[in-house]
């Protein structure tokens, strides 16, 4: 099988990447870049743990073959805290408690983040629909949904000038 | 043993800080079962069994061992002969044989996704490629997955050496029925003569899985020297260590098993699957090799909770006392012995007072996946049937559900049914919080429904090992052998630093590996922050005292003159009382005082203590659909004490919304050939964030006097009382007594129209 | 003697059903080497699979002194989650 | 034994063919939330993979006369941003947003809905009743085809080799019309349609109905346009008499399977409890815009 070789740009930085035609874009990420954080947890879009941003969308990476990244933006969960500085969403994941083993959290944090730079002020219920293709086994979801209106909230208290 | 001090002095038990692993679990860079790499890793994979029950005749490797880039292949074949011989598991039991075999089948397949080969190569897809090149030739033989099915006379046996244990005398023929365990006491026909109202019934439950969304992940290396290393996500890289050699005959000292973040266990990771496969794969090739399951291997192959089969009588007097219980449940086992029926029987009623009561456990074998313990393993199915029962009765007397159960809960100093008075247990106080809970008195519209359910689990201690040391600067290291799931860091570090007096941020925790920290059992059994924690407050009061010691020496006074507050020596020495040595200084002088500064304590505690769980869960059930929709959601509990609250709600929260799942939509569904035909996240349907509502939680405070910081476990318990307190709910929305989980719409729809 | 209750499926499967027993030992270690001489095959799978009471108290120490009135009760262990 | 693959990603729907046309074993890769489940499965071994989403006309939605043209790219989540869409045609726009998660609809696509074939398909089933059609385009050219006619059984189509949808055509909207997607699952999201109903009313003046169009999913091989249920409907006002009527033609048109996902009496009840509430929600919808 002949390599493709895709440029893209992921979390703002040019990569390039061999991989063969039917490699998905989360194997891409993990195997060939060293980008672990974004997690297999199905390999079939049912649980949210591989979640990323293909061009200011969405999607589970192991829905995307790696090749369709050529040309385009991919920003993951290790693009998401800016420098050493956490976002909101992650800060406030810490502060509520809303992981425990912490594997569905980088898809989570993903999919909030997403979320929220759509929708500053979401309610609950948006809010779980939201994150219903993100499966997480440990909290009950309760704390993160908390955990998600309460980065709502203080993302909206930073746009507003005081 | 210390006594609980004083809640309200604590300084650091009871907060909220932030987790001392949080922020690399927020950024992605946590490193988990499947994200580590090993230089010049080879790529594994499995073949498994695609029959339920078959007899392997020949497997031939030729055309797979031709592919370029496969570098080694084992089967059962390659696996050592091993004598029987029972190994504790986690806090239970196996026979190695088995979990060997579980491991990589050799004569037969037991169940789909059975391993038959594995292969490592350059890559996984060559390694994919390869093992759909070997030729397995297999006889297929009759099998059998219901549990009641299999205990037929004329049910295909799938061990021949297996009799039915606890049965006296033993049976002169092997059977499916593993295990019966029966525990009685009083008179049951005396005891149901007394009763004014006598309920009876039969309710089921489905196989379920635990659900981790980390599927199981491992890298071996293995060298010429027999020595080799291993990185795995478990929960008890200690039980990695020694199931991995005695399946492999290797000395538990040649084997290195570093643990790896793990991302969900709830039992499931207590036990081993893929580590004797890899280091047979790696010995053969010289490299180190992963092996990993996917998704759809995890439902497949990994252990899930028996489902089961419950018959059951209860009887109570006219003024709501329970004068008896006869209750017999059948437990899958799965492929291989499983011992979830001895926490069932002794589980089911333990909450009661019951005078009169016989609880019959089978334990099942059939063509499943083997069970595997799941959150209180044994204790939600049969309790399930109780919780349901207890509704029952309270229903036919005219007493609320709650108050019913108040008159009959265990207490302090009331006897176990093994004799032993109960301890400070907090039950009682459960149910009075409901009782008092607005939620339990909130007004219900049409076609909803309100439930509620208790249950216990008998909690554990166990073996740990901890070090706490300090270093030059007066920080502080705690070193465990107890993996993470949960945020138990943030734990240890809280107990860490009230002991010593100093802030939380002042102490980090690692978790080392199997070469670096003497023997700590799983983390399991909601026993790490009990026995754990004992063992890292242990550590930590005998650093103070070197400490003061220290200080003593410094001052050139009597160590008994010397007090430890606030993180730093106190001199009591007449005349030198506004003298102080904080940590640092002690520690920063502490070669030329005696050396470096650290303790280890390894015990295994006694003295833990029953935990209790009450839940109230509200429904709304459409006629027309058979949709149950859940409102609102509370669950109460006796934590002990809480030492992270946050992780503690969390641990309730989070059973609770797995119970919620087996009730309403988890089952292992099988086609007519035995093959798993939902082995995905798709159609096994664990609960999404828009199935639930937020899940209250109330914590009751009732202090273990036996730990230091009156710690009882709490991860098992919130699984327990869901199941009925759903079943309890719909029942009422539905008005029809739902009996068998899940209670999927199409079930709720069928069970309105039959009462119609 | 230290009073032994047995309890199941300890009782079918080693004792022949016997579940209260009588056994003159210093400690849980020795009681344990008594007991297998009434039920063979015990001792050997006594701490994998049995967890031991004295006087009402889950004793993890089997080196514990044991009194001539104690009651030492043999219960199946069971595994968390 | 492992062939090998190739990966295409042309700019224009020519190419597109093209590729397809020398090469009978490439597939077109939309969405891919089907594709690439089935393809790491083992379940499609194709020799080449043919990326459309580069197709500058293939993504989007346009006018197309008084209706739509939605490109075979758009993926789900792109229908609610056309505004003009979302009001048209509510019942099509919410059953391709109920297709899996967020991230799932970000991708997915209904051409690539309607091609998997799937019995359960969301979106087929409003477009069956919203009288969709689509252009399919192949080496021979191009022809119209009603939606209802692409799936003629489960993973199994009426395109020829080498065909593609290219985009799928949505009528104009005049006053007084209104449909509506309603689907039973085990849980609230996440789930294949263990029943879908979809229904498209238009009402005179009066009230009356003077046409109506239900479609169910998964009650069959393919998605099944129930001619007698909106025959039951037009020229009443949907008294419960003529909506009863109408649930009865539904559940008769029903020839399910028992599976994992649904039994054969709980499949034929549903679908005429869901054709009674997409009904009456197509009334209110249609209402709101007389």
């Amino acid at each position: 099988m002949s390599k493709l070789q895709v440029s893209t740009t992921i979390n703002g930085d040019p990569q390039e990447f061999l991989c063969d035609p039917d490699t998905t874009l989360l194997d891409a990420l993990r195997e060939e870049l060293g980008l672990t954080g974004s997690k297999e947890g199905c390999g079939s879009g049912d649980c949210g743990a591989c979640t990323v941003i293909l061009d200011g969308k969405m999607v589970c990476s192991c829905l995307v073959l790696a090749g369709e990244a050529e040309g385009r933006q991919v920003n993951t969960i290790e693009g998401v805290a800016e420098g050493g500085e956490l976002h909101p969403v992650q800060s406030n994941f810490l502060e509520l408690g809303a992981l425990q083993c912490g594997f569905c959290t980088p898809g989570f944090i993903v999919a909030a983040k997403a979320l929220l730079d759509r929708d500053p002020n979401p309610s609950e219920t948006e809010i779980r629909y939201w994150l219903a293709g993100n499966l997480c086994r440990c909290t009950g979801y309760d704390k993160i949904v908390r955990a998600v209106q309460d980065a709502a909230a203080e993302l909206r208290q930073e746009r507003t000038p005081a | 043993m210390n006594a609980p001090q004083d809640k309200r002095s604590f300084r650091y038990v009871g907060t909220r800080p932030v987790r001392p692993d949080g922020v690399e679990k927020v950024t992605g860079k946590a490193l988990y079962g499947p994200d580590f790499v090993a230089p010049n890793m080879l790529h594994g994979a499995i073949l498994r069994s695609p029959h339920a029950h078959a007899r392997i005749k020949s497997i031939d490797l030729r055309k797979a061992e031709a592919l370029p880039g496969v570098k080694a292949i084992v089967t059962g074949a390659d696996f050592p002969t091993l004598e029987s011989l029972i190994m504790a598991v986690g806090e239970s039991s196996s026979d190695i044989v088995h979990i060997s075999r579980n491991c990589m089948a050799y004569d037969k397949v037991l169940y789909d996704g059975h391993a038959v080969a594995a292969v490592a190569a350059t890559s996984g897809a060559i390694a994919r490629q390869a093992i759909k090149l070997i030729d397995v030739e297999y006889e297929v033989l009759p099998h059998v997955l219901d549990i009641e099915e299999a205990l037929r006379a004329d049910a295909p046996v799938l061990h021949e050496d297996i009799f039915t244990k606890g049965v006296n005398p033993k049976p002169d023929k092997p059977s499916n029925a593993a295990l019966r365990v029966e525990m009685a006491k009083g008179d049951l026909e005396e005891g149901f003569g007394k009763a004014a109202v006598v309920v009876s019934g039969r309710y089921t439950t489905e196989p379920v899985h635990q659900g981790y969304i980390e599927p199981h992940a491992c890298v071996v290396s293995w060298n010429a020297d027999g020595q080799l290393q291993i990185w795995t996500s478990s929960q008890g890289h200690f039980a990695v260590r020694s199931l991995t050699a005695s399946v492999l005959g290797l000395s538990q000292a040649d084997i290195r098993v570093t643990p790896l973040e793990i991302g969900g266990g709830f039992g499931g990771k207590t036990t081993i699957y893929l580590e004797p496969v890899a280091t047979l794969l790696s010995r053969k090739s010289g490299r180190p090799v992963r092996l990993a399951m996917s998704r759809s291997e995890v439902f497949r192959a990994s252990g899930p909770a028996p489902g089961a089969v419950i018959d059951l009588k209860m009887g109570a007097a006219e003024d709501g006392t329970l004068v008896a219980a006869d209750i017999e449940f059948k437990y899958h086992a799965g492929a291989y012995p499983a011992i979830t029926a001895h926490s069932g029987a002794s589980s089911a009623i333990a909450h009661y007072k019951v005078p009169n009561s016989r609880v019959v456990g089978w334990e099942v074998l059939c063509n499943r996946p083997a069970t595997k313990a799941y959150r209180a393993p044994g204790a939600p199915q049969v309790i399930f049937a109780v919780e349901c029962a207890l509704d029952e009765l309270a229903g036919k007397l005219g007493i609320d559900p709650v108050d019913f159960r108040l008159k009959n809960a265990v207490r302090p100093g009331d006897k176990q049914f093994n004799g032993m008075p109960f301890g400070e247990i907090g039950y009682a106080e459960c149910l009075e919080a409901a009782k008092a809970h607005p939620h339990w008195s909130a007004p219900l519209g049409p076609n909803q429904g309100r439930g509620v359910a208790g249950g216990t689990w008998g909690n554990y201690g166990g073996p740990s090992t901890a070090e706490v040391s300090v270093a030059e600067d007066g920080s502080v290291l705690v070193t465990t052998g107890s993996p993470d799931i949960g945020g138990s860091r943030a734990s240890m570090a809280i107990m860490a630093a009230e002991t010593l007096q100093i802030p939380y941020e002042k102490i980090r925790v690692t978790i080392a590996d199997t070469s670096s920290i003497g023997f700590s059992m799983v983390t399991g059994g909601s026993r790490t922050t009990f026995a754990t924690g004992k063992a890292v407050t242990d550590a930590a009061a005998e650093v103070v005292e070197i400490l003061k010691e220290r200080a003593a020496r410094t001052w050139g006074v009597e160590p008994s003159e010397v007090d430890w507050r606030d993180g730093e020596a106190v001199c009591l020495a007449e005349g030198r009382t506004d003298e102080r040595l904080p940590i640092g200084r002690i520690a920063g002088s502490a070669p030329f005082s005696g050396g470096p500064i650290s303790a280890e304590a390894a015990i295994n505690p006694g003295g833990y203590l029953a935990g209790y769980g009450v839940h109230i869960c509200d429904t709304e059930v459409d006629p027309e659909t058979g949709h149950v929709k859940i409102l609102r959601y509370t669950a109460i509990q006796d934590v002990g004490q809480a030492i992270h609250p946050d992780y503690v709600e969390g641990q309730m929260q989070g059973g609770a919304v797995q119970g919620i799942g087996w009730a309403l939509n988890e089952a292992y569904l099988y086609d007519k050939d035995g093959r798993l035909d939902n082995p995905g996240f798709l159609d096994y349907r664990v609960p999404v964030a828009s199935d639930v509502p937020m899940i209250d939680t109330v914590m009751i405070e009732k202090a273990n006097p036996d730990h230091p910081y009156g710690v009882k476990g709490v991860g098992e318990v919130p699984i327990v009382p869901p199941l009925a307190a759903v079943a309890n709910a719909v029942t009422h929305a539905a008005g029809v007594r739902m009996a068998d989980l899940p209670l999927t719409p199409d079930r709720v729809y069928a069970a309105l129209r039959a009462a119609e | 003697m230290a009073r032994v209750v047995v309890m199941p499926p300890l009782d079918d499967e080693f004792f022949g059903g016997r579940d209260r027993l009588e056994v003159e030992a210093a400690n849980l270690f020795a009681a344990v080497r008594e007991l297998d001489r009434l039920g063979p095959g015990f001792a050997e799978v006594a701490q994998v699979r049995a967890t031991l009471a004295v006087d009402g108290v889950v004793v993890p120490d089997w080196s514990t002194p044991l009194d001539a009135d104690s009651e030492v009760i043999l219960l199946p262990r069971v595994g968390g989650g | 034994m492992m062939a090998t693959l190739a990966f295409h990603a042309p700019k224009t729907l020519d190419e597109a063919i093209a590729l397809l046309a020398v090469d009978p074993r490439a597939i077109p890769l939309a969405g891919g939330t089907d594709l690439i489940v089935q393809l790491r499965s083992d379940r499609l071994e194709p020799s080449a993979i043919i990326d459309l989403k580069r197709i500058e006309k293939l993504s989007g939605v346009r006018r197309h006369g008084d209706g739509f043209a939605i490109g075979a790219a758009t993926p789900c989540t792109a229908l609610k941003e056309d505004a003009e869409l979302a009001a048209a045609w509510p019942g099509v726009v919410e059953a391709a947003n109920l297709i899996g998660s967020v991230q799932v609809r970000n991708r997915a696509t209904m051409a690539g809905n309607l091609c998997n074939a799937s019995p359960a398909a969301d979106s087929v089933p409003a477009l069956v009743a919203a009288g969709a059609t689509c252009l399919v385009v192949g080496t021979g050219g191009e022809r119209e085809v009603p939606v209802k006619d692409i799936p003629t059984g489960p993973g199994k189509t009426s395109l020829k080799p080498g065909e593609v949808v290219a985009e799928i055509r949505l009528p104009g909207r005049v006053g007084g019309e209104g449909d509506a997607y309603l689907r039973s699952i085990p849980r609230t999201e996440m789930d294949i349609a263990v029943v879908g109903a979809g229904a498209n009313l238009a009402f005179g003046p009066d009230g009356t109905c003077t046409a109506a169009r239900i479609a169910v999913g998964a009650v069959a091989p393919t998605v099944v346009l129930v001619n007698e249920a909106g025959e039951a409907l037009v020229g009443t006002r949907l008294d419960d008499t003529a909506l009863e009527k109408m649930a009865e033609a539904v559940r008769s048109a029903c020839n399910p399977i028992d599976d994992k996902r649904g039994t054969v009496e709980y499949r034929t009840a549903m679908a005429g409890v869901l054709a009674k509430r997409v009904v009456a929600i197509a009334r209110d919808r249609a209402g709101e815009k007389a």
